[in-house]
């Protein structure tokens, strides 16, 4: 069925302008910009200072590369239907070998920031570096499948040819890759290797040799302060809209860097960003009262989907230096229990000031029909309830309780865990401690620190029999709508399998097994809707497992001042696509 | 001159080499050693730790280390490795530094303007409902955690932003379009966003100040060669003027240097609720990634600038003071 | 050794001598700002030791199933609403909703009243760490209607007792770090006019580098010495030490001039000359010459570490949950952004506590410096 | 212990009975400079002084200020370490013994100081200074030591009441009376007397000189009375010594000294001294220059800078202190003057 319908758009779009211009459809903006307004500056922000401008290194979730590689890739999601269509490609890829091999024409005509052609060898050698183990990017994972590689081969300057060790429902997402040019990283790399890449485009160095492929290109940095993207002069060659004009219709895009949220949100209000994140009720309080009282022109729309993050505490299952809690933490009931003293409505009403949902999944509730299959399937929702909890530990022979009202076991010893959490995020630290307070009631002694982020994800990733944590509160974010499952989170021996990584990465229950095995056969599927019944079952499976307690979620809010134009139609906007493409971005 | 300064130079080079022993050895004693945080970092190859062990020579004895480490910095200007930054450290905190001296330099500026008038006034007025009334709000300020009252200034800021509509900076350094303005829009820019930080620095401060000079003051006016100078006939004017005022302050505004130690620190505080692009924030954000090589390289430089302050304001102490021997 | 006589005469007669201290006191008591300055603090003080008595709740409980996030503070009534009539004071139960247009969660007095009772059982406390006890001064005896008086902070926990707690910490790292800089400062003085030579050279550049490195610095960097993740109790000690190490350097340059200057004066030597013991040399004849200074330093030392502290709380690095301490409920206000400022300006209360107490001791140690200072002697 | 019993006034140095005598005593100060802070001098405050003093005897120390008088009266005590020499006390060389074996021979010998304002520790009443001193030796305990205070007070002329003060409540002849009450409070056979009234008025002066005189007489004390002024020191001295950059220029009995100086050094002095008999006129002789610095004393005969009689030989020879007449010992090359 998908194929059927790449092939479609193949038609219209691949042959008829194969070596034109990719037209950005007049859907994908609910505000046209039939006035041609073009120039103008997107003012935007980023709350920590970017670390580096070298692509192979970065690995902030915010970067400066990061920013570069918006309007790269060979295929794009169209928003509308979740569907890839060609962009940077020709056309729709030629699929053969049991859909394991794509062949993939590239659009000709389209040049670097610096007047070079984009080819094949550009692709090429980006994976290349990427998948040097020395090099160390973040991006190494993403071009493996099962731990086996994905491999690129150039047929010719515009033929890429993409062999896949399986089948993958996210093949055409893992090729949209950004292409970096070969005349600057392959030159440096077949001369120094790795370290010569890793050297390349620190901070340091001068905006003027910094070339990308993507609309935006460095124009200026200033330490702490901003960075200012300039619109990359050859894009427009090949990016048009519906009326056949150049994109993008701004001219810059500066990234102002501030001191938190909150300095954020104030730059907002003062009308100096013009859009801002909207992190809870507080936030919009604030904004709606600006545009009240007239201080702020702005366009504000409260509960527009739910986040696409998750937050939740996993268990340690890896603790062979004290084997009681090792089997406390491996006992089912106990995991459960945990599930029922989490508190969510408390949770959203506390944490997220009432803006918010109760998670049990994995899953993101953005992805509500993945949801819904998982719930069809029969998941199952431990919710608050202290009185199950409570019988739930007294099935694990926790009865009694001490002089304090904690549970005690037979020896006397106390029903207590270490739970920790990234220092300086307020809505995680609120999490933890209603979490802790709430077990308190039941008679279990939570342990609640904030620690330093890098060491709370050294220990929540660490190998081993015996790692170093009993508990840690955390969130995800990022995974994809094709298949919302993360390919380093639920397959046993990955990294974020966080409840359960010994040395040998294997499974220690049939049900990891079986996650495991209905991971890799839904990320095969290439059928959307079988697809989501194979994650139903594994919704059904991790449910009843509960190797991770989820908690609560947040919901995605919109807000960006009115001078701005070419915002994404109501229906269009979530937490996963967002509101605007800034492409299409314009100042009134 | 020329040998007082220059003795004065050497004088400070011991206080700097025990500074950085000491600040090599509390970070030796820091858990882990440089390349802890590094290692945990899947950026950086097991090649490339290597080679930083080999630079710093981390596998030798610790003061073997500490001579590595001096030797890279004095030849090579070479602080070390950044490893959140992955650069240099002084590419990354000289923009920082300096940030933050322009905001220091300011704050001193506005510190003495503050505070000398209001001395002399205190000192001349004794006593006087002026003289009161200003001796009591600085003493309340003297209160005011600088953080504390910028937050209050930020909440009345705002009060007026909505009623008036008026601009007034309360974040950062520079305005979104400060990269196409002319240099002295630049430096207008700056100074703006600069001018309240620096205000609530210098106000929060003043009282300390304000009440030596005061004293400095009123000391030297009923010492006996005012008294001679009134005697004479002089001008109530010169005698506050010419003949107390050089003598009861000059020193106290040439003695800038031992200020300066306390007031890099105390704008620390008010940069972090600015977020104003100075050294605080930095060190606050490599204390979380124990980014080790960054903290020391910060604390070096400001110990070595604020050294360098100091002598050279003993040395402008010796220019106003003819008392204070030269030689 | 045995008392002397004399001593023991000397006290009941206090007006035939007049000492030193007898002759400061006498000047302190005309000070009354000095003297208003140090009865608030022993006010702060007893406020801070009865801090679980005096405040109606505990340090942390809240309710998560009545949300109070930000409660606004409870005027407390005096007044019959209807017949206008005094009765038991009271406050009124509150009710909240999430306004959906203005997403500002709006507490609304409702009709209930909650009275007002002296000592009510409550939450159980500790006195001082071992007085066990439940009582607390007021309350209303109402599980979900309580008094507010500086409204509720972000979880729904009473700030006034939050406040009270804080103090306990504020107050007591202020006077400990002071304290523990006193001792070192003096005893860092002493060894260094004692030994002479390398010891006295060393302390002394030792003194001159830490005065060098900007003191924020310092303690950031001398901070990252321990792990961030350390137990928020040993966290509070870690700074108390820090605050101490940063501090000592003054004290000892002056302890050591002042011992070396004392040390020449002849009512030294004519100690020596009785055979009198170095031991008894030091702390009979040299170290009294200090108190002076130590009093007047000490006591302008207190309100300068309290707003240090204040300062690394407020940067997260001082006091960490379960425990707070004025900055760090500062630093909650601060976390809490814009809204902190303009929707629930309460959460700024904390702030002038920390006003109110530097500016007592303010007055106090300038009060104790003009009355120990024989030039300001009117 | 008690005083040892008085004596008439002796004029020649008891060789049976020294209590006292002084050997090759000497006191460097090192002077630290350059960047490594290497001793890079000596400040030789008392160079090779040598005399004795015999039991119930009053000796007077005279010179210039910076003649090292003051000095030398603390080595012997002990107060500052002597940097080489003897100090035979009762024939013990106090020098070599520790310092618990010193603690004994301090109640012994005592000192007076020059400054009353500066010797009494302002935080201490009265009762407690004078009392400290038997505390440390453990005399007088319980009830006793008040009365024993009370006494010493009525001894030096101050009321028993004033105990309860402080220091700063007495004026500076008072002073002094509570500090030579401190020193007379362990019943000391030998007291240092450290220009015990150079600081007062000179109203003030003969009270506290007549009180030592007394106290000496009643007490039977053998004294160092040290002091600048030549006048003071003839009045209550059996014996002078006369120092000049920290070396003994001349000792002879007091008399003989201020009739028959020997010394060019004692001239100069006594003709600087006022006379108290104007019938007596002496021959103005004014000390040209000031004293030198003892960090580099002259060469030879360290007052032949100053001297009007000095010739080639003074700046070659060391002048040894030499018996020039029974009793009279001078240190001067030259015979042939005075």
């Amino acid at each position: 069925m998908k194929k059927a319908l790449t092939l479609a758009l193949a038609l219209t779009v691949g042959t008829a302008a194969a070596q034109s211009a990719f037209v950005w459809p007049s859907a994908w903006t609910a505000d046209q910009n039939t006035g041609n307004k073009r120039g103008g500056e997107l003012r935007l922000s980023a709350i920590s200072d970017f670390k580096t401008m070298n692509p192979f290194t970065s690995s902030e979730a915010d970067s400066i590369p990061d920013r570069m590689e918006s309007g790269t890739g060979l295929f794009t999601q169209d928003p509308r239907n979740d569907e890839f269509i060609p962009y940077m490609a020709a056309g729709a890829p030629v699929v053969s070998n049991n859909n394991k091999r794509f062949v993939v024409k590239i659009r000709q005509g389209m040049k670097f920031s610096d007047g070079q052609a984009i080819t094949a060898d550009d692709w090429v050698t980006t994976w290349k570096i990427h998948t040097d183990d020395k090099v160390g990017s973040n991006s190494y994972d993403t071009f493996f499948l099962v731990g086996k590689p994905i491999t690129v081969k150039k047929l010719d300057n515009y033929t890429l040819q993409f062999d896949f060790p399986q089948p993958s429902a996210s093949a055409l997402s893992i090729m949209s890759y950004a292409p970096w040019p070969d005349h600057v990283f392959g030159k440096a790399y077949r001369e120094g290797g790795a370290d010569a890449v890793k050297k390349m485009w620190g901070l340091a160095t001068p905006a003027s040799q910094i070339i990308g492929a993507g609309t935006w290109i460095v124009d200026s940095y200033r330490a702490g302060e901003r960075t200012v993207f300039k619109k990359n002069p050859n894009w427009g060659d090949w990016n048009k809209d519906s009326r056949g004009q150049e994109l993008p219709y701004l001219n810059t895009m500066s990234v102002r860097i501030v001191a938190d949220a909150n300095a954020s949100l104030a730059a907002f209000l003062a009308g100096q960003i013009d859009t801002v994140g909207m992190r809870n009720a507080d936030d919009l309080a604030q904004t709606k009262k600006a545009i009240d009282n007239g201080s702020l022109k702005a366009f504000l729309k409260a509960n527009v989907s739910p986040q696409a993050t998750s937050q939740w505490i996993t268990f340690n299952w890896n603790k062979a230096g004290d084997p009681a809690k090792q089997k406390l933490f491996r006992d089912v009931r106990f995991r459960r229990a945990m599930s029922h003293i989490a508190n969510r409505q408390a949770m959203v009403q506390l944490a997220l000031g009432g803006l918010g949902s109760e998670t049990y999944f994995s899953t993101y509730p953005i992805f509500k029909q993945q949801i819904d299959a998982g719930l069809a399937a029969g998941a199952p929702q431990y919710k608050y309830d202290l009185a199950q909890a409570s019988k739930l530990l007294a099935q694990i022979g926790y009865t009694k309780k001490n002089a304090q009202g904690y549970l005690v076991d037979k020896s006397g010893k106390v029903l207590e865990f270490n739970l920790s959490t990234n220092a300086g995020n307020t809505v995680r630290e609120q999490l933890g401690r209603i979490f802790a307070d709430e077990a308190k009631k039941v008679g279990v002694k939570v342990n609640f620190t904030p620690i330093d982020f890098n060491t709370l994800v050294s220990q929540l990733t660490s190998k081993g029999e015996n790692r170093p944590f009993d508990a840690i509160l955390l969130g995800l974010s990022g995974g994809s709508n094709i298949w919302s499952f993360g390919s380093n989170v639920v397959p046993c021996g990955t990294n974020l399998h966080s409840y359960n990584n010994p040395t040998d990465g294997k499974c220690a229950t049939s049900q990891e097994q079986l996650m495991t095995k209905l991971y890799y056969q839904g990320d095969s599927e290439l059928n959307d809707a079988k697809r989501r019944a194979i994650g139903g079952q594994l919704m059904k499976a991790e449910g009843e497992l509960q190797p991770v307690i989820y908690l609560v979620g947040g919901n995605f809010h919109v807000a960006f001042n009115e001078r701005l134009g070419g915002e994404f139609p109501a229906n269009l906007m979530n937490a996963y696509y967002g509101q605007r493409l800034n492409a299409l971005t314009f100042i009134k | 001159m020329i040998p007082f300064l220059l003795r004065r130079l050497v004088q400070s080079i011991p206080t700097l080499l025990l500074a950085s022993i000491l600040i090599f050895f509390v970070i030796q004693l820091a858990p882990g050693d440089f390349l802890t945080p590094a290692k945990l970092n899947p950026n950086i190859s097991p090649e490339q730790l290597a080679a930083l062990q080999r630079n710093f020579g981390l596998d030798r004895h610790p003061i073997e280390q500490y001579f590595l480490w001096m030797r890279n910095m004095l030849f090579h200007f070479d602080l070390g490795l950044s490893f959140s930054y992955q650069q240099p450290v002084l590419d990354v905190i000289k923009p920082r530094v300096a940030n933050s001296m322009y905001l220091v330099l300011l704050y001193t500026v506005l510190f003495y303007l503050i505070a000398i008038p209001l001395g002399v006034f205190g000192a001349v007025r004794q006593n006087s409902l002026g003289d009161k009334a200003v001796n009591v709000f600085l003493y309340f300020l003297l209160g005011f955690p600088s953080f504390f009252l910028a937050l209050i200034v930020i909440y009345f800021i705002l009060q007026l932003r909505t009623k008036t509509g008026l601009d007034i900076p309360i974040n950062g350094m520079t305005s979104n379009d400060f990269d196409s303005m002319t240099a002295v829009q630049k430096f207008f820019d700056v100074t703006k966003h600069l001018i309240i930080p620096a205000v609530i620095l210098a106000v929060s401060d003043a009282a300390g100040l304000t009440r030596v000079i005061r004293g400095q003051m009123l000391e030297v006016m009923r010492s006996d060669y005012i008294r001679t100078a009134r005697a004479k006939g002089v001008t109530e004017r010169t005698a506050i003027w010419k003949h107390t005022f050089r003598n009861a302050i000059l020193p106290i505004v040439a003695n800038v240097g031992s200020l300066l130690p306390s007031a890099v620190a105390g704008a620390g505080f008010i940069e972090v609720v600015f977020a104003y692009p100075g050294i605080t924030p930095m060190i606050l954000d490599a204390l979380n990634a124990q980014d080790l090589y960054l903290i020391a390289g910060f604390t070096v430089i400001t110990t070595v600038l604020l050294v360098i302050g100091n002598a050279l304001g003993d040395i402008l102490l010796a220019v106003v003071d003819p008392r204070i021997k030269v030689g | 050794m045995t008392t002397t006589a004399p001593t023991t005469t000397q006290k009941k007669d206090k007006p035939l001598g007049q000492s030193q201290f007898s002759v400061a006191w006498q000047q302190f008591r005309k000070n009354r700002l000095a003297q208003a300055g140090g009865l608030m603090l022993i006010l702060l003080y007893v406020m801070a030791i009865f801090a679980p008595f005096i405040a109606p709740d505990a340090l942390s409980s809240y309710s998560t199933s009545n949300i109070t996030r930000f409660h606004p503070p409870t005027p407390i009534q005096f007044r019959d609403p209807d017949t206008g009539a005094f009765t038991r004071p009271y406050v009124f139960k509150y009710t909240q909703q999430l306004n959906m247009d203005t997403f500002v969660n709006e507490f609304k007095p409702s009709a209930e009243r909650c009275p007002l009772y002296f000592g009510v059982r409550g939450a159980s406390y500790k006195l001082l760490g071992f007085i066990p006890g439940n009582l607390h001064l007021f309350g209303t005896n109402k599980e979900d209607c309580s008094v507010y008086l500086f409204g509720g902070e972000d979880l729904g926990r009473d700030l006034f007792t939050r406040t009270l707690y804080a103090s306990q910490i504020s107050l007591t790292i202020g006077l400990g770090a002071v304290v523990i800089t006193t001792l070192i400062g003096l005893m860092m003085g002493a060894v260094s006019a004692y030994f002479g030579g390398i010891v006295d050279t060393l302390v002394m550049r030792l003194v001159e580098v830490i005065a060098a490195i900007p003191s924020l610095f310092l303690l950031l960097l001398l901070r990252s010495v321990f792990p961030k993740d350390i137990n928020p109790i040993l966290a509070l000690y870690v700074i108390l030490g820090l605050l101490a190490f940063i501090g000592w350097g003054g004290l000892a340059r002056v302890t050591r001039g002042q011992l070396l200057s004392v040390r020449e004066q002849d009512f030294v030597s004519a100690a020596k000359s009785l055979g009198a013991s170095d031991n008894r040399i030091m702390w009979r004849h040299m170290l009294p010459t200090l108190t002076t200074y130590v009093i007047v330093t000490t006591s302008l030392a207190i309100p300068a570490t309290i707003l240090t502290e204040s300062g690394l709380s407020f940067l997260g690095i001082g006091a960490v949950e379960p425990y707070a301490s004025w900055g760090s409920l500062l630093k909650a206000a601060q976390d809490g952004g814009l809204s902190s400022l303009n929707t629930r300006p309460w959460v700024l209360i904390p702030g002038f506590f920390i006003v109110f107490t530097v500016m007592c001791f303010q007055l106090l140690g300038d009060g104790l410096r003009d009355a120990f200072d024989p030039r300001k002697r009117a | 212990m008690t005083a040892v019993s008085n004596q008439t006034r002796r004029t020649m140095p008891a060789t049976g009975d020294t209590l006292l005598d002084v050997q090759n005593l000497e006191k460097f100060f090192p002077i630290r400079g350059g960047l490594l802070s290497r001793v890079v001098g000596n400040v030789k405050a008392v160079n090779d002084v040598s005399f004795k003093v015999g039991r119930g005897e009053v000796v007077g120390l005279v010179g210039e200020s910076g003649s090292g008088k003051t000095t030398a009266g603390r080595a012997i005590l002990r107060l500052i370490e002597p940097t080489g020499g003897q100090v035979l006390f009762n024939g013990t060389d106090i020098t070599k013994l520790s310092k618990g074996q010193m603690r004994d021979y301090r109640r012994e010998m005592q000192i007076i100081f020059q400054d009353p304002f500066a010797s009494l520790n302002p935080r201490m009443t009265v009762s407690d200074i004078i009392g400290e001193a038997m505390q440390i030796h453990n005399l007088h305990p319980g009830k006793q030591r008040v009365d024993r205070i009370a006494e010493l007070l009525q001894k030096v002329g101050l009321r028993p009441e004033h105990m309860r003060r402080y220091p700063h409540e007495f004026s500076g002849g008072q002073r002094q009376r509570i500090g030579i009450a401190r020193a007379l409070a362990v019943d000391p056979a030998f007291i240092v007397a450290d220009e015990p009234v150079s600081a007062l008025d000179v109203s003030i002066q003969a009270q506290v000189v007549n009180l030592l005189q007394d106290l000496q007489e009643e007490l039977g004390l053998t004294v160092l009375f040290i002091a600048h002024d030549l006048a003071v020191v003839e009045y209550i001295c059996d014996r002078i010594i006369v120092m000049y950059l920290g070396r003994v220029m001349e000792i002879a009995p007091s008399r003989q000294l201020n009739r028959n100086p020997k010394h060019p050094y004692t001239e100069a002095l006594l003709s600087a001294a006022p006379v108290p008999d104007p019938t007596v006129k002496r021959q103005r002789i004014i000390l040209e220059g000031d004293i030198p610095s003892p960090i580099n004393p002259p060469s030879g005969c360290v007052f032949r800078t100053r001297c009007r009689y000095a010739i080639a030989d003074c700046a070659n020879i060391v002048p040894e202190l030499r018996e020039v007449s029974p009793g009279h010992f001078k240190a001067c090359i030259r015979d042939d003057i005075l």
